[in-house]
């Protein structure tokens, strides 16, 4: 009786275990063959001397250098804005009592977490009609917006993951604060978050992501195709996502599809560093509060 | 592109001291512009060169289509908002808008390149669009199925191609539907039984545009009025335009603005 | 002092809670405002028929949902036992260094921007799923499956996991005095204990796979029809809303996309409520 | 699980006891709250009437009760007769869970005055910082050796890193750990052997310097060899700090108590002082049973 059981389960896991890295390994291979010749300072500048570019001097048309740092802004903006929220509402669920609100709360980030993102671009997008009908008849789309959309997005991802890490931690944590005379603040503070960091800064992490590789959003928020380096929260920008998103509709010519390639090999390292860095951190930070030294 | 930029520097050396740009010196401002996707290769060149001589001008460039250029302009969340057909009277009266035409674009039924088919008729276009025509074998081709491409519903093309070759006829649900030009152009390069459309801007030999009604799809015989599938393009304002809006407009209808326009493969009209 | 701190981070934390059910009410606020005029305008209930033809006045979007289903659960049925089958290989079916190698893999693949996969498949997949379908162009239902399933697999997977290491740990030793293979500890006690994890995790998967917009956009090809083979080309609701935003704001067309949002929210509302009450049932049980 | 029948049970066991020995009653005279000069020994702690709920369920009733100073006070019973929920009354622990309601006198011995552990600490916190405790399984935190000893100086208490670099080395010393991690402060906690582990737990209560000790069944998860450890500890101990606690093992009551509670349904059964005479293991077995059979 139970052998069909094992024996479908081992097909499914030798297959997925096939299939997946496989198809991802053909993915990323169409991207690096086709790609990685034109990763250049041409991609980055488009014939710009680079420091110049850097620097905002000179604009940049043909490099993407612009939709980096756009999106790096974004992905601060973002950050800035859904990180207080997410982790208070997070440690909010974990630690209030249960009470009707708490449960009504639960099912709003249930929800909210279901939202696909082009609603939450036409939310964002609304909301700008609104405001220019009403109380800010010169708003646009800009970069603020498009954050706020994105950490709205973001918030359920980062109150979910903060909320698993608290309610996770064992009971007794909670009694050793308690027992040690630490205030209900101070256990959350010195020992709550810390023993949790490592799922928190998972949830941060996996927030980051969505908010770095999110198309759909800043479509309908502010994104462009040429805007030059992002001049303040109130500008329209660039963004990687977005510029693949074009270029791989709207290429002229060989070169600009090759360009397209190496820009979709940018993002990724982009999100894989920004992956490597968060978890090099989560060591780090965990270190720290530990108070643990290797001696060798 | 490195021909584009080499062509670009060899404009802006040869122009270096041409007038048109000085109209920027020592001003501020931000032009937003969005809408027609055959527009941009323009409008991002003449922003460029632009920006290179006075950074403190900040222009952006979206895409979206003509239906977002007219919504955008009219709602007030762009400056210039490009159209790739005229406005209708029900939009000039909405938002009071001014429309400027800067160049003429044809639009060109086009194949893949391994199609043998090499001539098409608007009658059979029709058909082809309407269902009743299913298999390049039907028009002298290889037994192949054909798989439609349209665009959709904000795009200035697609207007033009329904208005002038469909007649306003039916194009059947299952046909492909894709967001611009340039998407038009890959999906057909890559599929051997598509049909699609684009501006003739943008053939080249990735896709192959058959003749119609006997009537070779290029540009200059769109300017000679031997094919007559064709539009403008138009840049649109809401009300008189004024400050960098106005100098980027005019900048369009400069000599080096016409220069611009033909090198991304239109024929520059005249204000 | 200390009493001081606890008031403020109480007072902190619940209205970043508070912040947080507002947006969702303004949410759901916002989007069914803007769809009411649809409704109460002329255009009536036409908006909800069977038929998207706007040059003929008719604006109907049921084949964009039913398209959106019919994507989003080809994409679970294949990704589930696939981010199933790797969380069983990571915690017993594999040699170790395999799983820990998967689990470095899936990890990864959670930072694939969506972006990227529908750049590489519009140039790698679609031709093949021409060639191998024998029909259509390669821009369908199936490739749009086929590669949302990819997308959702490393979020389901990774839900599946973090339900599966604890339940894990906590029965391997039970597993063994009862002599059983870590294969078989897993699926006679691991699996069916985690039941309720494996569960909510299709629902976030179903839930991702039917909110995408860049793969069904760039992959489906957004033929307005409903789907009754998996070379159609369909279009999805979310790949309406990103076309139909385009247009003339006075039009239908333009109110449909509202609709459209609206309807992606009550399928959402719905799940939820589904995941919730079976949730509940598997407590009793 | 209980009626109204067992609390009659009970009732009729608690007044049976004045026959059963010859035991010191331990019930204080709740009149005299302000501390008894008659006493032999001082008193540490005093509960007065004390009853707790969860919710609905009443865990602790009518209890009265007093610890004395350079004592060894050990709680004995069947699981679920609330010796747990009793120690820890005096740290006011119970309030972190969910339903509990506390009513009743309970007074702590506090720089030299019985002090109403309710009234004076409007913060159960500042009450726990003077009244350390020691759990049945080492609550390690799973940060290092050196941190455990110094998160609750530095946070709970405030105090500077000198002064707690002294404390740190003191605590470890009592507790008879300095020897054994001296070298290795810097290590994870967790790396500890068991009775290492409880002994660490013990040093952080001691760093604090408490008022008092409370430990639950302090020896229930280790060896034998190492609760003999912990056992030898607790009576050099016991002469600076008033020890309460919870023990699982009667022979282990019976070496160390000074005074021996039994309790049985929420209630103290039976008390005896070391002076007048502990009961011996038989006696205890059978008494132990006869609570079973009422449970």
């Amino acid at each position: 009786m139970s052998r069909p059981a094992t024996y479908f389960v081992r097909t499914a896991v030798w297959g997925a275990a096939l299939i997946v890295p496989l198809a991802l390994a053909a993915l990323t291979g169409v991207l690096v063959t086709r790609g990685a010749g034109a990763l250049d300072a041409n991609l980055f500048f488009g014939g710009v001397p680079a420091l110049q570019a850097m620097t905002g001097r000179i604009p940049v048309w043909d490099g993407i250098w612009p939709a980096c740092a756009g999106t790096l802004s974004l992905l601060g903006l973002t950050m800035l804005l859904a990180l207080g929220p997410g982790i208070g509402c997070g440690i909010y669920l974990a630690t209030s009592t249960a009470s009707r609100a708490k449960a009504l709360l639960g099912f709003a980030v249930d929800l909210l977490a279901g939202i696909p993102s082009i609603v939450m671009g036409l939310f964002g997008f609304t909301m700008l009609l609104m405001l220019r009908r009403t109380i800010a008849p010169n708003a646009g789309a800009s970069l603020l917006l498009a954050a706020c959309c994105l950490a709205l997005l973001v918030l359920p991802v980062l109150v979910s993951t903060t909320r698993a890490a608290l309610e996770s931690l064992p009971r007794q944590l909670h009694l050793t604060g308690a027992a040690m005379g630490l205030g209900k603040w101070q256990t959350l503070r010195h020992i709550l978050l810390p023993s949790s960091a490592r799922g928190i800064l998972g949830g941060i992490l996996l927030a980051a992501g969505r908010a770095a590789e999110d198309t759909a959003v800043i479509m309908l928020t502010g994104a462009v195709a040429n805007a030059g380096l992002p001049a303040g929260v109130f500008s329209r920008f660039e963004a990687l996502p977005f510029t693949i998103f074009y270029r791989s509709s709207q290429y002229r010519d060989a070169l600009e599809l090759e360009q397209g390639f190496a820009t979709t090999l940018v993002l990724l390292v982009l999100s894989l560093s920004l992956l490597a860095g968060a978890s090099k951190l989560q060591r780090t930070l965990e270190q720290r509060w530990q108070g643990i030294r290797d001696d060798d | 592109m490195i021909v584009c930029l080499t062509m670009a520097m060899t404009l802006s050396v040869s122009l270096a001291s041409a007038a048109p740009l000085d109209a920027f010196k020592g001003k501020q401002g931000t032009v937003d512009i969005a809408g027609g996707t055959a527009h941009i290769p323009v409008m991002k060149e003449a922003a460029k060169r632009i920006m290179t001589v006075n950074p403190d001008i900040r222009i952006s460039i979206a895409g979206g289509g003509s239906g977002v250029g007219v919504q955008q302009v009219g709602e007030g969340l762009v400056q210039i908002g490009n159209t790739g057909r005229a406005l209708s009277s029900d939009e000039v009266a909405k938002y009071g808008l001014v429309s400027f035409a800067f160049a003429i674009d044809g639009v060109a039924v086009v194949i893949n390149p391994a199609n043998g088919v090499n001539a098409l008729t608007a009658a059979q276009v029709k058909d082809i669009y309407a269902g009743k025509i299913t298999n390049w074998k039907e028009l002298g081709g290889e037994d192949r199925a054909i798989s439609l491409y349209t665009r959709d519903e904000a795009s200035g093309t697609r207007e033009v191609f329904a208005k002038k070759l469909l007649a306003k006829g039916d194009v059947a649900p299952s046909a492909n539907v894709v967001p611009s030009n340039g998407a038009m152009k890959t999906a057909v390069a890559q599929d051997p039984g598509a049909i699609g459309y684009v501006g003739i801007g943008h053939i080249d030999s990735t896709v192959k545009a058959p003749t119609m009604d006997g009537m070779t799809p290029s540009q200059e015989n769109a300017a000679n009025g031997t094919y007559t599938i064709t539009r403008k393009l138009y840049m649109n304002t809401k009300g008189e335009p004024a400050g960098v809006v106005k100098d980027f407009i005019d900048y369009v209808f400069t000599p080096e603005g016409a220069e611009i326009i033909r090198a991304s493969g239109y024929i520059p009209v005249a204000k | 002092m200390r009493f001081d701190r606890n008031r403020i981070a109480d007072v902190t934390f619940g209205a970043s809670a508070l912040v947080t059910g507002l947006a969702v009410a303004a949410i759901f606020g916002f989007l069914f405002l803007f769809a009411l005029p649809v409704f109460t305008g002329g255009q009536g209930l036409s908006i909800l028929s069977g038929v998207w033809n706007p040059g003929r006045g008719q604006f109907g979007i049921l084949p964009m949902l039913a398209a959106s289903l019919c994507v989003a659960l080809s994409a679970l049925a294949l990704g589930w036992p696939l981010a199933l089958g790797l969380c069983c290989g990571i915690r017993g079916f594999l040699p170790r260094p395999v799983g820990r190698l998967l689990l470095m893999l899936l990890r990864g693949m959670t930072a694939f921007p969506t972006v990227v996969y529908g750049f590489a498949a519009i140039f790698l997949l679609v031709p093949i799923m021409r060639e191998g379908l024998g029909r259509g162009s390669g821009l369908s239902w199936a490739t749009a499956g086929l590669v949302l399933s990819l997308v959702i697999l490393p979020t389901m997977a990774l839900v599946m996991d973090a339900g599966m290491r604890q339940t894990e740990r906590r029965l391997r030793l039970t597993g063994a005095a009862l002599g059983f293979t870590r294969e078989q500890t897993l699926t006679h006690l691991v699996l069916p204990a985690c039941r309720k994890n494996l569960l909510a995790a299709a629902a976030l998967g179903f839930g991702r796979a039917i909110g995408d917009t860049l793969i069904p956009l760039m992959l489906a090809g957004n033929a307005p029809q409903w789907p009754s083979a998996a070379w159609d080309s369909i279009r999805t609701l979310t790949a309406h809303i990103g076309l139909v935003l385009a247009t003339d704001s006075n039009s239908a067309a333009y109110g449909s996309v509202f609709v459209a949002g609206c309807l992606l929210l009550l399928v959402n509302v719905t799940v939820q409520l589904c995941l919730r009450s079976l949730l509940r049932t598997g407590e009793t049980a | 699980m209980m009626t109204d029948t067992m609390h009659t049970e009970h009732d009729s066991g608690a007044t049976a006891s004045p026959d059963m020995t010859s035991g010191t009653a331990c019930s204080a005279e709740c009149g005299s709250l302000s501390g008894d000069s008659a006493l032999p020994q001082s008193v540490a702690a005093r509960l007065c009437d004390l009853n707790v709920f969860f919710g609905k369920r009443q865990v602790l009733n009518g209890i009265s009760f007093e610890a004395h100073n350079h004592a060894v006070t050990v709680l004995i019973g069947r699981s679920g007769s609330g010796k747990s929920t009793l120690l820890r009354t005096f740290n006011r622990l119970n309030e972190c869970f969910a339903g509990c309601r506390t009513s009743g006198h309970a007074q702590v011995l506090l720089e030299g005055t019985l002090t109403d552990i309710h009234t004076s600490f409007p913060e159960p916190a500042a009450l726990r910082t003077r009244v350390g405790m020691v759990f049945q399984t080492p609550d390690v935190l799973p940060v290092s050796i050196r941190r455990n000893m110094t998160l609750p100086l530095q946070h709970a208490l405030g105090l500077t890193p000198p002064v707690i670099a002294v404390r740190v080395e003191r605590a470890l010393r009592d507790a008879g750990l300095w020897d054994e991690v001296c070298d290795r402060l810097d290590a994870p906690a967790e790396t500890l052997s068991g009775g290492q582990q409880q002994r660490l737990c013990l040093a952080r209560s001691l760093a604090m310097r408490p008022a008092m000790l409370l430990l639950d069944e302090p020896t229930a998860s280790l060896d034998n060899v190492s609760s003999r450890t912990i056992e030898a500890l607790l009576g050099q101990l016991k002469d600076r700090y008033p020890v309460i606690m919870v023990s699982h093992s009667l022979g282990q009551a019976l070496r160390l108590a000074d005074r021996l509670v039994l309790m049985g349904s929420g209630r103290i059964l039976r008390c005896w002082d070391r002076q007048n005479g502990l009961p011996d293991m038989e006696t205890l077995e059978l008494m132990l049973e006869e609570t079973a059979c009422c449970e």
